[in-house]
């Protein structure tokens, strides 16, 4: 009999599988097809504090091995999703859920973390910092340390609950980054977002994406956010949800073994709405066949040894 | 929705690079004609989209045209080839609403697949269906036995004038003002045309869009509309005429 | 009839297809398959100072739609490259060779260069620094704006042929190591290098590549190699050569939409040895699909209009 | 090299998780046993390496393990399939070189697939192959009865002593010592084990890598030796005693 059971920053899951941000919405189109309570916990839709309306079409474009999206950011905002979305969840999820919070200042990513403190079924705020400083000229928060500092400060002082920092891999050194996030007092952290990428339509001779460029993800940045989780254990302890390209049991194993103490899983949901419930089905069977009693003893296991 | 395994039966050319493709499979999901079908394809990420032109208990018809990749590989399948779908996607048209009206359709170019269900479904409550269809020119078109056949009364126009009335499907709109009421599928172009004709006191207009997942899920293909944006594939593809912004 | 013709600083190509640095060896092999002559040119394998044995076992894991290699650089030296290789080169292919240079000093960059001087058939020095600066704690020179920037000065002051620098796409910002090439006097730049990626084995739950870390090639970078030469053709004026998971003629296109004035094609060389004949076979017949009278019209013909 | 078209004649398991799997095609580009096909898969970037255990003009025999999810793929192709292979890769072990010697052929597990080949080509020169055979238990071992068949003389070692004595092929040689050199492929380990022999002269050893193309390009199987460093795939995969570094 496999533990499936895992830990980050003292919340609980059942089991280490958790859909993606911005893959599984506020869980309602997938609370139509299976039970969500199997899940270990899921990430909602990056959420903003005004509504958005996102980029204009098209947004998807397809890759060798993934997809770009560029959706924009397209949510509700902070207040209606507490007073329309928040409310349903209760009724098809009950496991702990994950906030991801996006924010276009430091104050921005304050309030919207603050307004969530009452809200029980939030257990971990992920902090989306992938996101332009529009007090910056535009200059990500994830790709400058300071940056990524000043918002985990801001945001672990408007909040009590856990605060898990989304990184982005379009850095130089991601190690940097989540050194200076621990610093500044994350609780977790959270990587990879997507990879920075286009593609151009031969015919039009345009840009297939209206924004241009967008998000690669889909198991072609698989081996880059494995290494980057892997960097990352190495430089910081406290604990990593591993994100990227995750679209088996197998990977998600693979996953662990590099760091990730938990494993979203992303546009795998995509392409097969029932991407983490068959992972999490197949998931025993797996860890029997490599010998593993508590999936958390995972967690780093290529580092030591 | 339901994702299950659909089995290509019959693969038949019936215009330049335009197939018409048989599945064998369960259809109990599809609720309504102008549903669509997303097909996974082996190598490709994302599925591709085809709207249903009819279905039966264990058989659903698709016409899809090369275009690009995808659907390159799709309409160059054996017969007999199995494909993972998810099938019975999206609001589909609906029938009932133009019960007290006189209603067009209207299809441009593969815009006749979908509405080829609708007829099928007018019929059926033994009405005649109008219709409207479209092409660049003769041998692009498709399916007018077929609507014959179902007892439509059936307009054609060709950009080129090779076939039927030279023109557009607007022009025989235009040409019968007793038309209150369109439901079309087909190019943007044409959809915006019809959209602009005062003679329609209301109509229902099929969109495309590139989409991420297919079910509403990742926000890939939301449009604008008047009441907020709507995902193309989960709150339509129909979309209402008063809701429409160009 | 299209004219596939392209230049590259003043250096004339047949066609702007180009088998990649590392891929294609120094020609002997693909010799044994094809005439070599139908090539635009080609990029030898990155040869430095003193011979390299390279890494030791396993070098290569698979990703999804893409590879990873750590080979380390092995290479039997510059001066025995010039003894033994070119004379074959001389055999077996006409055109102009691109010499790719590794270095771990900006000493041995410029000597390695100034070495080629005279050796007739090299036309264009790609010079790889996504190598790590023995005199810098290891630091990769091609992370760094000065380190690239000192590299292209010592290397322009050894060589009277046209300079390629070949960037590394894992920084924060590519356009600003560009622009610190083309200040420094670069002729060209080439980009993209691989992805830093790592692949773990779930059974032994060690690295599958002994050097732990390997470079992501293949179809899964094409998204974000064209986005990134997509920014530099915006950042500076010098020709760019258009490199990673470029596998079909319409992938070759896309990349010259984006910016690049010729591609080369790596990994795709090694699924199929014929990737490269069968690119330049099959552009013709495109071209004219897409109404190309002059394949060199469309560099970066997606950034106008 | 030649780079063709196979297809799956015949797909038989002959022992738990290993397939007798015979292609036919054109098999002109094999010029020694020991050589390798590399085979392309649907949907996997690398082809995978098999050494190939022997051919007629038309047809080519591997005997393949399902170990990882490629090998997997393959050994679960239905028959009819077919497949991109780049064929009659690599040195191969050479027959000439055993002429004044008295060999035997020493395989492991599946090192049993190619000396099958080498066998062949002894017999038609009118010499009688010596073979030691080792495998982890009887359900394992393959080919004994093609070898006896062939008319060679066998000796089977099992580590469990389940069939033929108990533990490895170095046992079986140690115990003959007429024999003066080797020819044999299997885990490294074995092949350690073998080269550590004294009464060997001379060997030929065939060894296993990662590769990235399987035909001298990418340096992605290069392995150190005493004559510098030499490709498995191109160089390789035999190798010979003396040059071997471990």
């Amino acid at each position: 009999m496999v533990n499936l059971n895992v830990s980050l920053a003292g919340v609980a899951l059942k089991n280490p599988i958790i859909p993606a941000s911005g893959t599984f919405g506020y869980g309602r189109e997938y609370a139509e097809l299976y039970d969500l309570d199997i899940l270990g916990s899921f990430s909602w839709k990056g959420t903003t504090a005004a509504p958005r309306s996102g980029n204009p079409q098209p947004r998807i474009a397809e890759t060798y091995a993934g997809m770009l999206n560029a959706v924009g950011l397209q949510n509700p905002g902070i207040d209606a999703v507490i007073a329309e979305e928040v409310p349903n969840i209760a009724k098809i999820f009950h496991g702990p859920v994950i906030a991801n919070i996006g924010g276009f200042s430091i104050e921005e990513y304050a309030e919207n973390c603050r307004k969530l403190e009452s809200v029980e079924q939030v257990k971990i705020l992920e902090v989306n910092i992938s996101c332009p400083n529009v007090h910056a000229g535009g200059k990500n928060f994830g790709c400058d340390p300071k940056a990524a500092a000043e918002v985990t400060r801001a945001v672990k002082a408007a909040t009590s609950k856990p605060v898990f920092m989304k990184l982005t891999p379009n850095v130089t050194d991601i190690a940097e980054i989540a050194r200076a996030c621990e610093e500044a007092g994350a609780d977790g952290l959270c990587l990879i977002n997507t990879l920075l990428g286009m593609r151009i339509d031969i015919k039009t001779r345009r840009p297939v994406i209206a924004n241009r460029t967008g998000g690669v993800s889909g198991g072609a940045v698989f081996p880059v956010a494995l290494r980057m989780v892997w960097d990352v254990y190495e430089a910081v302890k406290i604990p990593i949800i591993g994100c990227g390209g995750v679209s088996s049991a197998a990977d998600a194993v693979e996953m662990m073994l590099a760091g990730a103490a938990a494993v979203e899983v992303g546009a795998a949901n995509l392409k097969d709405p029932y991407a983490c419930k068959n992972i999490i089905e197949q998931m025993p069977a797996l860890c029997e066949k490599l010998g593993i009693e508590n999936i958390s003893d995972l967690t780093g296991g290529a580092h030591h040894g | 929705m339901q994702k299950t395994i659909f089995t290509l039966k019959t693969n038949r050319e019936i215009a330049p690079d335009t197939y018409e493709m048989v599945f064998s499979g369960d259809t109990s999901s599809i609720t309504a004609p102008g549903q669509f079908a997303n097909i996974e394809l082996p190598g490709r990420f994302l599925r591709r989209p085809i709207s249903i032109s009819h279905w039966t208990e264990g058989s659903m018809t698709l016409l899809v045209k090369a275009v690009g990749v995808g659907t390159e590989d799709l309409t160059h399948s054996d017969e007999g080839t199995a494909f993972d779908v998810l099938c019975g996607l999206g609001n589909g048209f609906s029938v009932d609403l133009i019960a007290d009206n006189t209603p067009i359709l209207a299809g441009g170019g593969l815009g006749a697949a979908p509405l080829y269900g609708v007829a099928k479904k007018m019929r059926e409550r033994g009405m005649t269906p109008a219709v409207a269809l479209g092409f660049r020119t003769k041998e692009d078109a498709v399916y007018l036995d077929e609507y014959a056949a179902l007892g439509c009364k059936v307009y054609v126009a060709t950009e080129d004038g090779t076939l039927g009335t030279r023109g557009f499907v607007t022009d025989i709109i235009r040409a019968h003002p007793e038309f209150d009421y369109v439901l079309c599928c087909g190019p943007l172009p044409m959809l915006k045309a019809i959209h602009s004709l005062e003679q329609l006191k209301d109509g229902q207009f099929s969109f495309e869009a590139r989409m991420g997942c297919g079910f509403g899920a990742c926000m890939g293909c939301t449009v604008p509309t008047k009441n907020g944006g709507k995902r193309v594939c989960k709150d339509g593809p129909i979309l209402y005429k008063e809701e429409i912004v160009w």
